[in-house]
């Protein structure tokens, strides 16, 4: 944990990492979309409403890979206490909400012409709908409290206590799911996923998680100047005495 | 090309959740990049009013605040 | 320090927090009025029909529980931390992780068990199966000191906020979810005639694993917020 | 006059209870940096300082809240370690009470809880004699006045024997009768081998060692891990 020591070294890290996220962003997202909406077969059942697989379950993946982020770097905040582990939380949190909600909305137009309907009670649907109150509550501890170094680590506590109970979570929806199952016509990603869909969605995932290198990135560079602006400010105001 | 739209009828739904995943996506993206970018401008200039005014009150050694 | 009797502390801690929820601004009694109220809201929002109020009898009574568990926790430490009395109470023997459990406890035994022991009055009001009232009483004993334990997480984390009240519901209510899904199951599933024991047996795993998470989360943010 | 006050026997352990360059930020800022301070027994210091200084920030620090940021603190009893949080007793700007409790409620649950023991109906009468509330024992604490609740406030000193003392700012808002009271009761702790740091800006009529933290404020260029 000790290469991150200092802020300066960090953003000198992240300014090596950037360019080169950027370029695979640049290579795979292209050639993903390609792929998804015009290479690919419209599956037999679902025909070309398929698609939207393509950009329904990397979200999904993303949001859980997000929480994993911040569940981690509020570890190291607690364990450690390291200034920098506390604001990784902060600065990955919207992002991980902004694919939490995407991941519900493709699915809700997912569903609507697989079933009928926009909103299924399917198993993982729901979680992912309450992983998304978890992101909520991790975001406004951070704004409800005046201290920043207070406000991170209380929700460092509710991340870790988060990361905890999604398991039990994810497990008591899709028991509930089981228990009163509609005549779901159709599972989310099939029997097993077939060969060629595969290809799209592996890029398309790579794509989404170079984007969420970049924008993390951002974040954490704007937090850190963030705290560097308010000790200048406070140094100012000390030195007026 | 039409057809190519349409998407077998599910033509809608197919570009509108592209669509919103790609807009909201580019927003995040872009608001993170330009509070950045501000947050750097205000940085500076902090640190140039600074130098300026701990050059004119105390000696001109070269306090800390300015290299960073 | 000669020895002392850490259980002894352990049960004075709780004998002072039950009698301070019943006392004149305790909780309790506020808590069991609105769990009374809100359930005969659904009826008149649902409409007297016996079959659809027996259908959502158990969800409901189970939903309003929790709900009014809730409602009594924000105030579970912030009363004590605005007069002074948990910095004081954190000179105790006792660890600040016993200390939080002995709280947790306590406020189950003031405010949620009284709600569970008129929980069949009300579910008589919805029209409830009488299949399902010992079954109801049962899956709320052994469920709800899960939502008084992991409610005390939340407690703790908003206990040095002023409005901390919907901060409160907003981290909690996600963590309560297993407890409400295996809870209704089992009452649902003894209304049913089907075997309720595999939905208790997971209601106590939750309640045992929020029993050993809550008192370490919890002591971790009063230590925060004592600071 | 002085009221009549047994001999106290018991006398405390020797004790030593050291800070080393002790460094606190809180909310981000720098409050103080390298101050060292040791007490044995028999000894009184006052903390000065302007507001803002830190003097709350450290107490605090030194009562076990607040973790330093550089330096530490340690507390030797009988030339072995001993645990700070069992060993010190705090006295803030919150007084520590409970409205619906009466005094002697009050004093019976302090005791069990910090303390462990069941109280000695003696010593509760004695300490309540010598802050002159033994008339109000029985009077819910929500009818006291200020000056009433702050002599109640500092019924924790006398309830228990704690060798360490700290307090911040004991005598703001108490009238010169209660003044006099905090001076002897301080008195008697010294001469029974206490130690006590006392932040306060007027004269308590005790002579004992001054720190004066306006020479601590942490320079200029430390800013910290940001800066």
């Amino acid at each position: 944990m000790h290469i991150f020591a200092n802020p300066a070294r960090f953003v000198r890290l992240a300014n090596k990492i950037l360019p080169w996220a950027i370029g695979v962003l640049a290579l795979c997202l292209p050639y993903g979309l390609y792929l998804a909406i015009v290479a690919s077969p419209p599956d037999y059942q679902q025909g070309d409403s398929v698609r939207i697989m393509y950009i329904h379950v990397p979200s999904a993946w993303m949001a859980m890979f997000t929480y994993m982020v911040m569940a981690s770097a509020s570890l190291a905040a607690i364990v450690w206490r390291h200034p920098l582990a506390l604001i990784a939380g902060k600065a990955a949190a919207p992002i991980g909400a902004t694919f939490t909600a995407l991941a519900l909305i493709t699915g809700a137009l997912w569903g609507k012409p697989m079933w009928g309907t926009y909103w299924v009670w399917d198993g993982r649907l729901t979680s992912v709908l309450i992983l998304f109150f978890l992101y909520l509550g991790y975001m406004a501890i951070w704004q409800a409290m005046d201290d920043e170094e207070t406000a991170g680590r209380a929700a460092s506590i509710l991340a870790l206590v988060g990361v905890v109970n999604l398991p039990i979570i994810k497990f008591s929806v899709d028991w509930w799911n089981t228990l009163h199952q509609p005549a779901s016509v159709i599972r989310l990603d099939g029997p097993t996923i077939h060969a060629d869909l595969l290809g799209p969605l592996l890029w398309m995932a790579v794509a989404m998680k170079a984007y969420f290198i970049i924008v993390f990135l951002w974040r954490m560079k704007l937090e850190i100047n963030k705290r560097k602006l308010a000790v200048l400010q406070m140094s100012v105001v000390n030195a007026h005495g | 090309m039409a057809d190519f739209f349409a998407m077998g009828g599910h033509g809608t739904f197919i570009w509108l959740s592209y669509g919103i995943v790609f807009l909201a996506l580019i927003i995040i993206a872009i608001m993170s990049f330009i509070e950045l970018r501000s947050l750097e401008a205000k940085l500076n200039k902090l640190k140039r009013n600074n130098k300026r005014s701990s050059k004119t009150t105390d000696t001109p050694e070269n306090n800390s605040t300015g290299k960073v | 320090m000669t020895n002392i009797s850490v259980s002894s502390v352990f049960w004075s801690l709780i004998k002072r927090d039950i009698k301070l929820a019943w006392s004149q601004g305790g909780a309790a009694g506020m808590t069991l009025g609105f769990f009374l109220i809100a359930v005969t809201l659904f009826p008149l929002g649902i409409g007297p029909e016996a079959s659809t109020l027996a259908r959502i009898g158990p969800g409901t009574i189970w939903v309003i529980s929790l709900l009014a568990c809730l409602l009594s926790l924000d105030r579970l430490f912030q009363a004590d931390f605005e007069d002074g009395s948990l910095d004081d109470l954190a000179f105790s023997p006792l660890s600040l992780e016993l200390i939080v459990t002995a709280k947790a406890i306590a406020h189950w035994i003031a405010t949620i068990l009284p709600v569970i022991l008129i929980s069949p009055l009300l579910a008589a009001l919805l029209n409830m199966p009488n299949l399902g009232y010992k079954m109801l009483i049962l899956s709320l004993l052994i469920g709800t000191p899960a939502l008084s334990f992991v409610g005390s997480i939340g407690a703790a984390l908003t206990v040095a906020l002023r409005r901390g009240g919907v901060l409160l519901t907003l981290l909690v209510l996600p963590l309560y979810i297993p407890t409400l899904i295996f809870g209704v199951g089992a009452v649902e599933a003894a209304i049913s005639l089907t075997d309720p024991f595999p939905h208790l047996a997971l209601t106590g795993a939750v309640s045992m694993i929020s029993l050993i998470i809550s008192p370490l989360a919890s002591a971790a943010a009063i230590r925060l917020a004592l600071e | 006059m002085m009221n009549k006050i047994k001999k106290i026997q018991s006398n405390y352990p020797r004790l030593v209870f050291e800070a080393a360059n002790l460094g606190v930020k809180r909310g981000g800022r720098h409050v103080f940096g390298g101050i060292s301070l040791a007490l044995t027994n028999r000894t009184l210091l006052y903390l000065h300082g302007a507001n803002g200084t830190g003097k709350s920030t450290l107490l605090r620090t030194l009562s076990g809240r607040l973790g330093p940021a550089t330096g530490n603190i340690s507390l030797q009893i009988d030339t072995e370690d001993a645990i700070l949080n069992d060993n010190l007793m705090v006295l803030d700007h919150l007084n520590g009470l409970k409205n619906t409790f009466t005094l002697l409620e009050h004093c019976n649950y302090f005791v069990r809880i910090i303390n462990g023991t069941p109280p000695e109906p003696q010593k509760v009468m004695h300490s309540l004699e010598v802050l002159k509330l033994h008339h109000l024992a029985t009077q819910p604490i929500k009818y006291f006045s200020s000056g009433q609740r702050r002599r109640a406030a500092l019924l924790k000193f006398l309830l228990i024997d704690r060798p360490i003392w700290l307090m911040d700012e004991p005598t703001v808002g108490v009238d010169a009768e209660n003044r006099k009271t905090l001076a002897m009761m301080l008195e008697q702790h010294i001469k029974k081998g206490g130690a006590a740091i006392v932040a306060t800006h007027d004269d308590i009529g005790l002579k004992g060692e001054i720190l004066s933290l306006d020479h601590y404020t942490p320079k200029q260029k430390d800013m910290g891990y940001w800066s």
